[in-house]
């Protein structure tokens, strides 16, 4: 009767297979065929190729704020490495590696970076739901398409992707709760980039880890090394088989590092060390992922240089895509445009007609606006 | 053709709509097996099992944004607040993303969806259970804002809630919940979402209102014209957004003068834009100044208050006389 | 490094040391007066009684809409038990027992359950915080006090309650995660009655128990007999100090029981059976404590007619009390009426004083309104 | 006296305050050692540590909950919600709680708290980043609604809100954080809440508007002298609740007409009130319908797109022509 623990008590586990020195543990070494694995590395590479090129796109004023994702790509890649096209894909703000291996054009991904609303529309057969930007809101809709999904009886498996900072906010509570009570197929992968902008994880939580946020859920919850593609995959494999299976969702911590500014209008020397940027540049996920290739000699040539030219011709589509026509602004608003909008698009058909009016909405690249300058901070 | 009361037309709604799509499912706090607190989703968990008709855990976000979800996927999930006083804690999921998904992902996405919830005052109930924040729904664009004022016209705007495209917040008046029994048909009936009802006729005045204080400008009017002589044009709104201006300015062209009555706190609220809609669009009609006959600008009252505090008939007379001898 | 449980586990603690047989772990018997076991006893009984005395008013249409706390007396006596005056207490919607012992009088509480505002006026000097209906809503709140607590230097601890419901808002989750970071000194009591309403707890977390929630956030988290009022003032106690102690929050989940209705709205044969309820009623904690201190020799004689006495003497000082005046409605929005207040108070004084006028404000108890009965759910 | 930009007004004003009166704590999203995303708070943290200004876990609503809980206690908190998109996380907090306190107790508590927001177009930023939410929280009673034009307003008027004894929601607009510099004084100045600014005189049409659109409001105003001999009377409204509808009514019996300019969605927004509030009070001196300039009726539009959106100089010169043509 008395005072007593609990049994069974509460565990959560570690992963890691590929650590920063190299070292690999070959007995969870995961299968996978050395035409994926070059193709991982192929994305991985991708998304930190075009981040470079995003931030000094956004520095000329041709794109606006923009979140680069500079030492988080094995976490992303190895994680949505082990869905199906038929699954589902919800990211944050914070995915474009993943996001780009999902199927969305490097064009759109700029355009919506350049506030075009073109850019956030997934195409028709795509499963991918577009960037959310309040941060966690996207999980209770992750947890609504798993369920309906369980409903209709479809093979599917939903990934959604979120921060550390997003596990404070309540919508990651309700999230996992239902996804918990329903026991729907979703793998919930949470890139612990050690800060939410300025706020280091300390100070975001009292907790020893985030995988443990898992168990007052009921759910598993594990933790991996975020840097190690291998790992993120083994893990998220192994989750995404499960929910596949029935046998519910998973919390994944990703234990990983943003090399990067948070965004674009963000300073983080304000803020963090150099040193502790340099001590998680030697762990740079891209870096441990090569040399295990180049060992098996799986890491082709010239493969920057492909890479960057994919980029360079999507940016040249980017800019040669047309204005953003301001009228199809009042196309989405609902199905059918009620008289009021009718009317107000009437409106501005006549503004933009007449003399006085303001150029047909901004040619892109468009110019930094009255007062703003390309600093590390937001500004009008 | 059955008489049924408020609670009783907006069950069969939801049973016969449910009958004909198996994409609509039900999700709320104890609308499975209770049936719902006012009893409004009785007998569907029953006749449709616990996966069509939810009980959720009570979290009203996550219902709202697993709603969401479901829509996105392709179901059209009918969700419930238990209160509207408790709809806040989902206001973010309604206005960043339920109104939003269809401009975010450019016509690939949207949420058919109904965030139903039952508002106002009448059931002596305490705190966050007797208020109206319809404004609050009224003024996020993407979004559709009904409310009905009887039995019949409470199914028929479910039905075509549930049938509409986009995400429409639904408010039943809980005064009216068992105030009175209609005939409602058998057959499905849908009435257009955006549609004002012209529910008298009249020259002298128009009494603008909805929900449960549409009887209250009913009565007005039918004293007015048998103690006063003077025919008021009487309107239920029905659909706050997107709001049917056309008719309201029709009205007000014709009589010249308008007298708005709501349950919710005056200022910033509905009776607004209602009012500056007509002087848009019937400025050169209007005798006198739009009168709104409304609740105080205070946060609740408790039960003990309410009468005092809720539109009744004496009040929109008095603002009706005035607004005649103006 | 590679795949591994991380040490230490997690655990958490279950306490019972009265149970529903009359057993008692000796061992574990918290040292508490005489005295103040009578004192103890006497406030559940308090409880209890005017509890049902409630309910009855509730039927004739002298209160409005009530939530009963019939079988939770233990949880709530046992926990505010270790509070001192100067301690903050934040109570939910579902804590007379509690409010009474903080110092609430009874006809405040009936003016409160019959609508009328002064109900909800505490004491100037009590430091409570009047009935929260939202659920969880005032976690944060009490966390917050917590927090300028410690910041004053005040020797000071908060108590907050809350069901089991509640701990799946968004608002619990972020108030449990900010006393984490902030190590305030704060006592969760959390009233596990099985049910929210209709739900029952299987349907509301996928967790073995609730306590264990206190692990997402580093907190220490215990499940006790919420009906055994030694083990609940044990582990409250414990709580108390260790947050006065400077050692941060302490979440505890009392497993108790609603017997009654949800509130007095609600029916609860839709949802549960009869059989159920008398389980729990064998469980009952006062009658559990009753034998305890009959063995003690410390049963007083006529205490049910003493606090009998007691309420109905408050009943008729509520029935005496002035109708409510509508014009006072205005008086507390804001420290200063601006204008449109005054205006629309003015404009309410005019009416008020006219022919047509409605009666001032409804004399209590009053009438049931058109097409209400006293049923057991919500009708107009 | 320095020139300032409003940033650093805001940022004088919260310092000021602070070494006056140790119950003032700064709470929010990278409120501290990163001094703010826009660096209202820079410095706050060196100077008062982190206790006092504190770097809060990413959750709005225990944002405005704790800091009503610090309010209840007698603190003064100061809490920033990074972009008013993200307000209404906590929107429920501030609605059910911060706002009734004082009614629900009776007077025993009270919320003295400051919720600080940045809103509104103009920093090339992504959906949730340009809107104009003031619409949600002038409706709520119990709560009071500021928004500055200028440095020096925002200045006096963030220390005035500081020491309200209520709840104050103070929305900053993005636009105006860097756009110009102002004198501000030394010492410390205060602005009364509740009470609008005519900031132009004129007899021919009145200008109304708020935030960053005032600047739109009074280029337009000098254009219409300038070219049409035309006088404008603007108004800066400073405070939206409690609204001062008697200098808006003053003017307009004067003028006769008016425009009123907003960048928040045009249904069921604060023109709507602003325009009803005149008409109630100057009914007989008006000339023409009032206008209303204000942003379309979408949720967002991509900042590609926002000026086509977002009220300028030559609408707001559009619709005044119109008005005085009328
Ligand atoms: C609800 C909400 N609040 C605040 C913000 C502003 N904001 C954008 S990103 C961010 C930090 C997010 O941190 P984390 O979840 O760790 O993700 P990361 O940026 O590190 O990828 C904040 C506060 C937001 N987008 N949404
Ligand atoms: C935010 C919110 N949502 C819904 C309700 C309606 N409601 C009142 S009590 C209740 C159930 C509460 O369950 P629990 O937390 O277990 O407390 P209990 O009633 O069992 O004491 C609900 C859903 C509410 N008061 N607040
Ligand atoms: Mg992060
Ligand atoms: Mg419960």
């Amino acid at each position: 009767m008395p005072r007593k623990v609990l049994e069974p008590r509460f565990s959560v586990e570690y992963l890691s297979i590929l650590d920063s020195d190299g070292n690999l543990d070959a007995a969870l070494e995961p299968e996978i065929s050395p035409e994926q694995l070059q193709t991982l590395y192929r994305a991985m590479l991708l998304g930190r190729r075009l981040d470079e090129r995003m931030v000094r796109l956004q520095r000329q004023g041709r794109v606006g704020t923009f979140a680069p994702i500079k030492g988080q790509e094995a976490s992303q890649m190895g994680s949505v490495f082990s869905l199906r096209r038929t699954d589902w894909m919800v990211p944050s703000f914070r995915e474009t590696a993943a996001m780009l291996w999902r199927g969305w054009p490097i064009e759109k991904l700029l355009l919506f970076f350049a506030g075009h609303l073109e850019g956030g529309q997934p195409a028709p057969d795509q499963r991918d739901l577009p960037i959310t930007i309040p941060v966690a809101t996207q999980l209770p809709h992750a947890v609504g398409l798993a369920y309906a999904a369980q409903y209709r009886g479809d093979d599917v498996v939903v990934m959604a992707f979120f921060g550390d900072g997003a596990t404070s906010e309540g919508d990651f509570h309700e999230a996992l709760n239902f996804a918990g009570v329903w026991h729907v197929p979703i793998v919930f992968v949470c890139q612990n980039n050690q800060w939410a902008i300025s706020v280091p994880i300390k100070k975001q939580t009292h907790s020893r880890t985030l995988a443990q946020k898992a168990l007052a859920y009921g759910l598993p919850g594990i933790q991996v090394d975020g840097n190690d593609v291998l790992a993120v995959y083994a893990a998220s494999r192994d989750a995404v088989e499960q929910a596949r299976a029935g046998d519910g969702p998973t919390l994944i911590e990703c234990v990983t590092y943003r090399l990067g500014v948070h965004t674009t209008a963000d300073d983080p020397t304000k803020y963090r060390s150099e040193e502790e940027v340099q001590e998680w540049e030697r762990k740079d996920p891209l870096t441990r992922f090569a040399a295990y290739l180049q060992k098996k000699n799986l890491l082709p040539e010239g493969l920057e240089q492909e890479v960057d030219a994919e980029i360079a011709a999507a940016v040249t589509r980017f800019e040669a895509a047309a204005a953003a026509d301001p009228l199809r602004m009042f196309d989405h608003v609902y199905a059918e445009p009620p008289p009021h909008l009718v009317a107000q698009r009437e409106e501005m058909r006549e503004r933009l007609r007449s003399d006085n009016a303001p150029p047909e909405g901004e040619p892109h690249p468009s110019p930094p606006m009255r007062g703003q300058r390309s600093t590390s901070r937001w500004r009008n | 053709m059955a008489k049924l009361n408020m609670v009783k037309a907006l069950n069969l709604a939801l049973l016969q709509e449910m009958e004909r799509d198996e994409d609509i499912v039900v999700i709320g706090e104890d609308v499975g097996v209770d049936g719902g607190v006012f009893r409004v989703t009785e007998d569907l968990h029953r006749k449709f099992g616990g996966k069509r008709v939810i009980d959720s855990p009570l979290a009203e976000a996550a219902i709202v944004g697993t709603s969401i979800g479901m829509a996105l996927y392709g179901l059209k999930p009918v969700c419930e607040i238990q209160f509207s006083g408790f709809s806040f804690q989902g206001f973010h999921q309604i206005e960043n993303h339920a109104a939003r998904y269809r401009m975010r992902s450019q016509g690939r996405f949207h949420c058919q969806m109904v965030v139903r919830m039952p508002y106002g005052g009448g059931v002596r109930a305490l705190e966050h259970h007797s208020e109206s924040e319809e404004q609050f729904y009224a003024h996020i664009p993407g979004l559709k804002m009904v409310i009905p004022s009887g039995p019949r016209n409470a199914r028929a705007l479910l039905v075509s809630a549930i049938r509409d495209p986009d995400p429409v917040v639904f408010f039943e008046a809980k005064g009216l919940y068992h105030a009175a029994r209609e005939d409602v048909p058998d057959e499905i009936e849908t009435l257009p979402i955006g549609r004002a009802h012209v529910v008298r006729e009249g020259a002298d005045l128009t009494v603008i209102s909805y929900g449960a204080m549409l009887r209250v400008a009913r009565e007005a009017a039918e004293t007015l014209a048998a103690e006063n002589g003077v025919e008021c044009e009487v309107i239920d709104v029905l659909t706050l957004s997107p709001l049917d201006r056309e008719t309201l300015v029709a009205s007000v062209r014709k009589t010249g003068r308008a007298v708005i009555v709501h349950e919710a706190p005056r200022s910033f609220g509905p009776g607004a834009e209602i009012a500056t809609s007509i002087m848009e669009g019937a400025f050169l009609s209007l005798e006198a100044p739009i009168r709104r006959v409304t609740a105080g600008d205070v946060p609740f009252v408790g039960f003990a208050r309410e009468r005092a505090n809720v539109p009744d008939v004496a009040r929109v007379l008095a603002a009706a006389r005035d607004t005649l001898a103006y």
